[in-house]
């Protein structure tokens, strides 16, 4: 068992692939991979692999924000990219990634949603924001929520003519005003670590998701892992995220 | 998410009345289902939920058991009448998530392990929605297993914190929880001091979130007397 | 086995709680248990429990009458009230139970629904009546019928404003003119009872759903049960129904 | 539902020139399909309705076998151009109430628990809808059972009958259906008087009600007759 | 088993009907069999029933053909039919054969859809063709492609009020203008074989479908089957689906 | 469908510079998913198709096992953002039909019936869509396949052709695939001259058809070098 030897490992100190606890694995970032997306971006977190596609389109705004762009994210955890994902419309894990990329993005007031109004009550912007798993090997929501900010930081929005789309043809960028950066914190035992690969992530108690911007204020955070984490500890998670935050959000221009 | 120019507090008043980090009228009642192994129906002011549990008991077709440990599942539904606009019944995104975060809040308490190959289900119906739904459906479910029996490490007392016009309240009602800048959902286990369930959105300084976390902890000794309460009550009428 | 036992007494003339054959369990009625809803009812027969609610919204008509309200009746068995009932879309027992629900209201005119145009062609009140059972002791369509009912008398009509609702102001009562009641009779050899509970249920050789008005005319039946009835037996169990249906309406004011 | 103002008979006459009391024309033919173990097309005027039997046959996945008896299974769908507007193929409400009744209505009549552990299919396709579908399906299914070999204590004939302008009538075409004052769907097993099928919507007084059962009552004599026929038949010719 | 004896008796030269590799089974055509349909036609081939019904309604037309009718098709293979048909909804089989009949029928420009717009960019005729299986016996798809024809060779054009269909009343005819054929040739060895029976089917290695048009045109093809076709086959299956294209179409008034 | 008027070609050049029967530029990458048992990427100009590979492995649950073979499944999905107007991601009437296309485009050279009681699933996803997304994922799909050591007869290798304008060419793009006047997709097991795709819609005279599908052949043997390039590279590290 891989996990066993892991576990023993990090009671020395260790992990399995020679990184400091507080150390992400290689992130490698690629834009704009996909023309056909508004925006696009593909993260590498050591291999796991995840891209992420903006698409722009235009519907009927909601009636109590009639003048607000619409925000939508939604992850695949296709079984191309692991055999523990299964055929089918997304799962438990699938719809809460999502739900917790869409919630860092959405209240860190990342996007000017107000600036995304084309007529008011009839017609605004809607972003779709698609995930797309490539390769799960640990700490999907990481790396869901880097290519995220990242495709949006390259969404351009399309000319319009007559109120329909052309596409292939744009008019401004999408204003993105903040950057949020998600770190998720998981603890085994007393030990505390950032990025888990596949291995790690099965034998975490606990893990702690944060998202955070710029000026350091928590936007989002979800609790997960089978076990709970003793109250005292939460604060230290937290501080560890915001920690690792910073260097990460130095990757995105 | 926030609205501008809504005014939850006046006066230092919320707009039920209460001070910033004062409960609703909380009301617990066990064993409203006869059919099922243990129930509860919470009343957080005019939220209620209804837990009904089932279990622990062999699980079927087989090939969902585990051989070395008892499986929890959870399911948290609204009823269609019980928001502003219709609800279809059908599951949707967010009770997905709901489900999942509900039942890691109330895994860690069970000794799953001492049952292996069978399931203890937990069924969450949300009568009436104003506010700390999910909260209610877990302080709900965590007296129902315990009323069916259940062996437990201990109690789960959950409730929501959040900041309203720039103060930090204590179970937020349906209109606070709309025009919040932040909302946290909290779930410990009061005498182990484990937490098991958090999120949180909205936007907050860490310090304001520390705040909001003891505010919680606190709260949930609260409420856990409550469940405390109803339990004794039980058991010393048996 | 309960249900032998039970046999056994009602071929002797007796049921496993007591009752006359030609008795109800005891009934409770709550009003108004749910303020989000525009009316609302629990009902209890014995401690088989089931909770109605009505909610009102704007919609289209359909075409062929422009100009009336629209009723929708959907009844959820979610398994929390009962280990025979699964988790999912609603079975055959559940779509049957909400049509012959739907049935009794919509045949009898209990609701003046060409009182709830908005707009003609365009803009007509939606009733949705959902029954959510909470606890299945058996007797369910009874219980079920007498909820929505309940609950239809007790709905008001929400106030518009530029045709949009006002939720929480209210504007007039729910044009109810009629008071259909459902009552179910079961037969178990000769024997004809009402109200059966969970165990009487497992032997019924077969049931007859009748649905009455105050005026004594049938507005709705449905057969039910494994077994076929004697043709002879059917005015028997009609003639119960009227008598029962009787009992019943004065419970509902 | 009744709509105001349309005359459905005149001059003692229904819309397509029948009495109250008659029936429409009916063609039964049976095994019509060579897959089936029994098939069966009733047509009652431009109503056609097809059943198709599978079984007993041994049921899987074995969880869902009874060990003491057969079970039987029903599937009534209308083809997408079987009325005015296209219907889509999916199983909506009324077909999976119509698919019950139907089970209840067949199933008294056949010896289940001498086949345990198996399952009998019946499948009923509406081809065209003109009113009467459901009592088309079941007397079409009910002789595709007898020509399927499956044991069976009596056949079962089915019929409709409502009140149309304040007339008692039988076998309701489409038009009347839409416009009764009310329509029942009725069946029985012709030799044992026993009532496997009654479903009513409108409003009847009891000595209406109480007369409709008995016109049902006769009119399926006389459908059990041309059942019969029909078999007889098949029978002669093997 | 049956097939054995049926591939035996291939390598010999003769089919287990008595046919000619090159000889069709007994058609029978009868059209108009549904009245509620626009146009409907029932096909058999030997015991193989096909009935294909067309309804004709009003919807919007895509953007990028504003003044052109819809055409959809859609094939329900019903447990009815076969005892390897399932329940639920269209399984992959279903799927392509309405889409190969569809393709066919769009292909060869067999209907005159620019000329079914009522008002440009708001209403056009949306044809749908439902294609029920009532007995498979093998060569569905040759079966339904001509049923569908068929029909839409007898479908009418209901007559409008005010943009709306008056069921029953008929404008005109639907302008058909081509008449495709399908012909699938099946290959066993190096023996061709048209119109396959179900025993036949189970034992081909592969099959080649093709669509035809008076002018000889192909319009559709689609290989199928579980084993490759040589190469050089290819045109020899071609040449045969030709030749016997012109031999049905004499059938098609 | 052909819209009218679209100029495709001008002076003997496709509107992305190609000349009528060349391919785009290609790439191919294999093991790009280290979870997989085999994985490819494979580039046709701005499309993009990723495959991936787990098996032989036993199938469960048991009853889909075929006692006497392996069993082959293959599943094609679009990503919504490859795609001009966002696409869901639920398999829509395409996708399954050409999944089905694809297993049966691969099926004939694999030694299936060597691996009773398995399965080999394909999973293929197209990252960007600029037409020939079917033939490209049956690349991908084939040294992926090869990658993952399945046992196999030949590769696949798959291209469309079309006629566009009148002319002939090879390997449609979006735009052309849009507006071609008939595209055949088009598979081969190259060295056996077997093909095991073939899909036409549009119109073509026979002669002018039997020329495509030279066409595709000798574009296959092309395309079948750059796969064994590939794979000669991986193994070649090895």
């Amino acid at each position: 068992m891989e996990e066993l030897y892991s576990l023993e490992l990090i009671k020395n100190g260790k992990r399995i692939d020679g990184r400091k606890f507080d150390e992400f694995r290689k992130i490698e970032i690629e834009k704009n991979i996909v023309q056909k997306a508004e925006g696009s971006a593909l993260v590498r977190l050591g291999k796991t692999e995840v891209i992420a596609g903006v698409k722009l389109g235009i519907g009927e705004p909601f009636p109590d924000t009639p003048k607000d762009g619409i925000l939508m994210v939604h992850a695949e955890f296709s079984p191309l990219a692991s055999p523990e994902f299964e055929s089918g419309p997304p799962g438990e894990d699938a719809v809460e990634l999502s739900r917790v990329v869409d919630r860092g993005i959405r209240e860190s007031k990342c996007i000017e949603l107000d600036k995304l109004c084309i007529i008011p009550k009839e017609k605004v912007w809607i972003i779709s924001i698609d995930i797309c798993i490539i390769n799960h090997q640990g700490n999907l929501l990481d790396a869901s929520a880097l290519a995220s900010l990242i495709a949006l930081l390259n969404t351009k929005i399309p000319k319009l003519k007559n109120d329909e789309i052309i596409r292939g043809e744009f008019e401004s960028k999408l204003p993105v005003v903040f950057k949020p950066i998600n770190v998720a914190v998981g603890k085994i035992g007393n030990t505390l670590l950032i990025d888990p690969n596949l291995e790690e992530e099965k034998i975490l108690e606990s893990k702690l998701s944060v998202a955070l911007r710029e000026d350091n204020k928590i936007c989002a955070m979800q609790k997960q892992g089978i076990k709970g984490i003793e109250f005292k500890n939460i604060e230290k998670m937290i501080d560890l995220a915001i920690e690792k935050s910073k260097e990460i959000r130095k990757l995105v221009k | 998410m926030i609205k501008k120019g809504i005014k939850l507090i006046k006066n230092g008043k919320r707009i039920d009345g209460r001070l910033a980090k004062q409960l609703r009228d909380m009301e617990m009642k066990i064993d409203v289902i006869s059919t099922a192994d243990g129930s509860a129906k919470v009343k957080f002011g005019n939220t209620i939920a209804i837990a009904s549990v089932r279990g622990p008991r062999a699980l079927f077709p087989r090939h969902l058991q585990e051989s070395q440990t008892g499986i929890l599942r959870c399911k948290y539904a609204m009823a269609p009448f019980s928001v502003d606009e219709r609800k279809s019944p059908a599951p949707n995104r967010r009770s997905i998530e709901i489900s999942k975060v509900t039942r890691l809040a109330l895994g860690p308490t069970t000794f799953l392990e001492d049952f292996p190959k069978t399931v203890i289900d937990v069924f969450i119906e949300i009568i009436q929605a104003d506010g700390s739904t999910r909260v209610a459906g877990i302080n709900a479910s965590s007296i129902a297993l315990t009323s069916a029996g259940v062996p437990m490490r201990d109690l789960v007392s959950a409730c929501s914190v959040g900041k309203i016009n720039g103060t930090l309240v204590v179970d937020l009602n349906g209109e606070e929880d709309n025009n919040s800048e932040a909302d946290v959902a909290f779930a410990i286990l009061p005498s182990k001091d484990e937490v098991t369930l958090l999120q949180m959105d909205g936007l907050l300084t860490k310090d304001e979130l520390i705040e909001l976390l003891n505010l919680a902890k606190d709260s949930c000794k609260k409420i856990c007397e409550l469940q405390k309460g109803v339990l004794r009550e039980k058991y010393k009428s048996e």
